[in-house]
């Protein structure tokens, strides 16, 4: 185990598949001689030249494209869209082509690549570059969508979405970069699809992904010290395939359930987690689903606004509060949230 | 990535000396050209002079003769199969383009990929892919070539590298330009050819993929399959520059345009458009040809006045090959009359085959949503509950 | 009133509405010269010309653009899309400007057009042509999106749709074209936001938007004669806003509820849906909400294939009793699909 | 739609006789020459010949050299505020390019409309746009041109006709071309500019909407800001067709490259731009320069050699101009100084000004989601429930 930031987990699994397989390479704008908007790539274009690490121009759906067809020919690249909001321009790459070429040709031509993304938002960037819409690929069969919230998470899943035959959407965030975490030294990948429990509890279960996967579980672990609490924390994992059998076991045995997302309520992918609670779980269920989302706005510029269309801590914590009390849950301690 | 690089990547194949050496100085010398000059290759407006056919043209003219007549006669059994709906969904037919199809596709290796788009039975075709698993894949049957999943618009074939028609216009281009970065990379010699409608050429994906393929010196062939035509609007109505390959001079690309009425052509024509991109410069060619018929099966082209649909009959390729086979010498009219009937013959068989295949087996519904198997994926049918008795998902 | 086809009511309206304001205008591929891809706009190039009915290359991100631009200045562009799948193209334009320029701008900007197009699908049409991906702009604040399923709903919709200040997705279907109803003659738009019930019941909620509105009427109604079933239908019509008030209301009354959708179920329309009568209408339902949707699958060309994957008149009825079963309702009549 | 058809729908404005004829001569003098050759205006490689200075174009000079040192000083300011975090977000500066912006600028009508990119402070300057409301909306203020909602990126001014700041890549070329259409419709003579960078010149939108422009001869002019960078990318890793210009040869529209560094050079070349437009010609104009510092305020543009930012300094317009009017006696250093002293000090009141503006009241939160007022439309809070206790959805 080594203890190193999202960010670092992504990086150095990103350099040791590219030492692994030759034909795993990376494709993005500012990734080479500008080491990454984010910095993900540092130093990999000195490390294995511009073959491997190539800067592309400004044209997402050309280049990510290219990607698919050099898939098709058996690459393995590795897409980076500066940010998922960008990702509009290539969604007919990624939806009419990646996602289809499998099904469309009765299985002749794989699709063997990962176009890396970051969500997130509360940076103050304004209403085209603050969405999360991740939906737009989970919605999709034929593609692959994970959202690790962790640097274990991030590796492991990096290395799966990798070694996949199929195209992943592999989710990061702005928010997660710099976040720290122990990472396996192995490289094991994780099996996609798979959600998992962070958190063992049996008064509700807190459900997230990416950073509020992140979120959830250092609530409940914060709700836990100071009231006494015990929250089930249910990562996501994978948006596409969604494991419903892990969800619905967690709240069989919590009987209620809080879905926290970054994204809008309307629609969002927490519309379908609470469906899924609503239909697995109808005879276990003690109170609704309590979905914490985004305010329905195109995102504001001004700190204000943007802060309060955010989900915050305080809303989750709120959230939790109001289902409990809904289906009578006796608080063991008497915290600062009554 | 740049001019100078791939032919040393090439080189580390030592195998492959010779080839490499011709194709290091070929590469030189179309850079050098499109540096002087972006457009590389000079306009052709007037349609280029007939070729003085000699003995070994002769035998290539009766060939590619016998290749357009059968896509010809092949189309129009797939139109018949549609009016009687043993074909759904839509079909785009190579009425008058047969003289295009069969000479671009004689400029390519059988290692050589083709991208392509929704009119592409004769493509197909050309690639001397069973005609009976074509027509089968028209019927959506289990032989079809893409074992019925495709239908008319999304033919397939990896051995014969057909690597899709493609039903998005200008979907097939960033596809085709990966692919060829994907021979660069590995330091094949393989070239991908990339067709598309002129309609297509004003759409982002176009510039985008041209771009991309100039930059990085992809094996990449653009193909402007003009017909003047996109559905119902006239070619001046829809590109600002309606000779499609001027536009490659926004990439410093060489271009050509050739007139598509003659197989002849065409093929010389592509074989320089193959021959530069397999030497890393890759090139756009437009061939210009006239659609006999409405877009697809079922449009009856209104749109076009008595007097077009008049002049269309000049432009028969078929046709005129046929009379210039015969103005020649080449063949008599008993010849052609047996050898129509032959094919007519022949497509019944098709025609018969394909409908004895069997319909794909709805167990398999789940069989192409991935290739490497996912847990949690689902395989509900539109009528089961989402959890079954057990409470588990499906 | 007057009996006419959906594909009618449209053409009609557009007409109507471009006869009453001249800032009304028509753009998109094949519109004018072709009369349309499904002839929606027949006629109309020879009735108000060249500028009032733009042909354009296929460039759908540069004409829905130039719509949007268009319509910042005043005009009240109506965008042809010939189907919702080639609206991917343009889909940066439509939720990163359409949808953003009115709050991005603080107000000052409005985008007053519409952005008509089919869904649809059973026409053997492939997986990349065979998608209803309303999805996607349903998801987006700043964006109308409404639904039609019969001609009088199409021309009063329409009617809204062309008089809002705001960018309207105006979801047409493939099958509804040739559909009849009868049509008011007045020209009284509809308010966007609402649901509506086509038909009142008491014993089940059947709920659809589109072609699947139009089916659910017509089960309900045939149950109503064969079983002596009293089904409730609700017509989305509009969605978003989604009109969760009148859902709920409804369920509140039959206790159960079947959504019936032509997208995927994950993530699709119907999870929301569900969610919401789970949240709204917790402690009145009865049995877990049903969702009969498309297979998860890119939809295959193959008729066989094809017509498995999608929901089918008998899926719904299945979907109904076995709901109704659940809830111990005992029938009234004994019918064929015990 | 069509050239012939711009000046009679102009000439149904019954006052503007005199100045339609005037148009109508204009644009069929472009339009020919637009078709003798699809470069209408040859390539300038070489840096413009400077100028000789008569007296009017002194105090042009003068007021140009003023306007570019408010643009520097406002710009330093800004990059103060965000390094001290009270300025949010992104934030791209105009440091480099302040002759280009007053240039073209100056070509423009007060109704003429502009749409950029977030790289657009010194536009909204020079579109004398009240520079306390763009510091403003930098603070993400009530008083901002936004009124905070767009910050740096997103600043708009319907009566400076500022049509917005766009901070997706390529998104405002569509949308000026739509603009362009709206006064070509409605038969005025307003001038559309859209300005981006040279790396933008790559994505589909520049090809959709060059094309689109030019088919119905949009009132448009496309203006490629080449500062020979995309973030850290070079314009030959990204431009197939480095000068950016000749791309619209692709299209058959005029196109011309000018030497950003001189202020009445841009300005000359915008005119015979923004003219060639108002007569329904629509233009792509390239100005070359060279920006000083990192792509945003974070950037610390580290993938530039030592060399490269040495170089820089040759570069800069405002030092550079300073300079020639020093040379040229048309001013002195104490006035200069002077003059940049006043403008500190302005630029302080300018600063309290904007953070003395309130913040956005949270109650505003849901003003601007829609502009007809609409049932059901969401109104909730991330923390609250999405029924009320009354069962009411929010
Ligand atoms: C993105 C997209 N837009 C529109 C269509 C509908 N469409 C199919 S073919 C076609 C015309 C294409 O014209 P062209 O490129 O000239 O090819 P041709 O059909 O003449 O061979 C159109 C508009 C589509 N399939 N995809
Ligand atoms: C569609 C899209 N892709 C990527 C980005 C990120 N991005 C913002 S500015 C920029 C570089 C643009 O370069 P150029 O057009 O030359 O303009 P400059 O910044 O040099 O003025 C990039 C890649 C974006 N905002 N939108
Ligand atoms: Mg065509
Ligand atoms: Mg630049």
């Amino acid at each position: 185990m080594t203890l190193m930031s999202y960010r670092q987990a992504l990086h150095d699994t990103l350099r040791s598949e590219m030492l692994r397989d030759e034909n795993v390479m990376l494709m993005g704008e500012e990734i080479g001689v500008f080491e990454g908007s984010y910095k993900i790539t540092a130093g990999l274009l000195a490390e294995f030249g511009e073959k491997r690490v190539r800067d592309t121009p400004i044209a997402e759906e050309g280049f990510t494209g290219a990607a698919i067809g050099a898939a098709m020919l058996g690459l393995r690249p590795v897409v980076e869209l500066m940010t998922i909001n960008f990702s509009l321009i290539a969604i007919d790459q990624i939806v009419n082509h990646a996602a289809k070429i499998y099904g469309m040709f009765g299985g002749q031509a794989k699709v063997p690549m990962v176009i890396r993304t970051p969500g997130g938002g509360g940076q103050q960037l304004g209403a085209t570059h603050s969405q999360n819409i991740e939906l737009y690929y989970a919605f999709v069969p034929g593609l692959k969508v994970v959202a690790p919230s962790t640097p274990a998470d991030a590796k492991a899943l990096m290395l799966a979405a990798i070694r996949d035959d199929d195209p992943v959407l592999f989710l990061e965030n702005l928010a997660l970069y710099n976040t720290k975490g122990e990472v396996p030294d192995h490289d094991e990948p994780a099996i996609i699809g798979k959600a998992k429990v962070t958190r063992e509890g049996s008064h509700l279960t807190l459900i997230g992904y990416s950073r509020m996967a992140y979120v959830a579980k250092k609530i409940a672990d914060q709700l836990a010290d100071s009231d006494h609490l015990d929250i089930e924390v249910v990562d996501l994992c994978s948006l596409r395939p969604l494991d419903r059998e892990t969800i619905i076991n967690s709240v069989k045995k919590t009987n209620c359930a809080v879905v926290v997302e970054d994204d809008w309520l309307t629609y969002g992918i927490g519309a379908e987690v609470a469906a899924t609670i609503s239909d697995g779980a109808f005879d276990y269920l003690d109170a609704p689903v309590r979905r914490v989302a985004m305010a329905e706005v195109p995102m504001p510029y001004a700190k204000s606004l943007e802060t309060a269309a955010l989900p915050s801590e305080d809303d989750i914590i709120n959230a939790i509060y109001q289902t409990l009390d809904a289906i009578g849950h006796r608080r063991s301690k008497t915290g600062p949230h009554d | 990535m740049s001019t100078a690089k791939r032919p040393t990547t090439k080189a580390s194949t030592a195998t492959k000396t010779a080839s490499v050496t011709a194709k290091a100085t070929a590469t030189k010398k179309v850079a050098a050209a499109a540096k002087v000059t972006p457009k590389a290759t000079p306009p052709k407006k007037s349609p280029p002079k007939k070729t003085t056919v000699v003995s070994s043209d002769a035998v290539q003219l009766l060939d590619y003769y016998r290749e357009m007549l059968f896509i010809r006669r092949f189309e129009e059994r797939a139109a018949r199969a549609y009016t009687q709906a043993l074909i759904g969904g839509y079909c785009h037919l190579n009425l008058g383009e047969e003289a295009a199809v069969v000479g671009l596709m004689s400029a390519l290796r059988p290692t050589d990929y083709l991208f392509t788009n929704y009119r592409e039975h004769g493509y197909a075709i050309a690639r001397n892919i069973d005609p009976n698993a074509i027509m089968a894949e028209l019927y959506g049957r289990v032989d079809g070539v893409s074992k019925g999943w495709g239908g008319s618009m999304h033919m397939f074939d990896m051995e014969h590298r057909l690597l899709g028609g493609y039903g998005i216009v200008g979907g097939q281009l960033p596809l085709a330009t990966g692919a060829a970065l994907a021979i660069d990379y590995r330091g094949g010699d393989d070239v991908v050819m990339c067709t598309m409608g002129e309609g297509t050429s004003n759409i982002g994906a176009f510039h985008e993929s041209l771009n991309i393929a100039q930059l990085w010196k992809l094996p990449v062939v653009f193909v402007v399959i003009n017909n003047f035509l996109g559905m119902g609007t006239k070619v001046e109505l829809s590109s600002a520059e309606p000779e499609i390959y001027r536009r490659a001079a926004a990439y410093r690309m060489p271009s050509a345009r050739v007139d598509g009425a003659d197989p002849i052509e065409v093929a010389a024509a592509a074989r320089i458009a193959v021959e530069s991109a397999r030497a890393g410069q890759p090139y756009l060619l437009e061939v210009t040809c006239h659609r006999l018929r409405g877009h697809s099966v079922v449009d009856p082209a209104k749109y076009r006045s008595a007097s077009e649909v008049e002049e269309l009959k000049l432009h028969d390729p078929v046709h005129n090959l046929a009379e210039r086979l015969l103005n020649l010498g080449l063949t008599d009219a008993d010849t052609l009359a047996a050898l129509d009937e032959a094919m007519l013959a022949r497509l019944d068989e098709i025609a018969a085959f394909a409908e004895a295949s069997a319909h794909p087996d709805v167990n398999t519904l789940f069989d192409y949503t991935y290739a490497t198997p996912v847990p949690n994926d689902s395989r509900r049918l539109p009528g089961q509950s989402l959890f079954d008795e057990n409470g588990v998902a499906r």
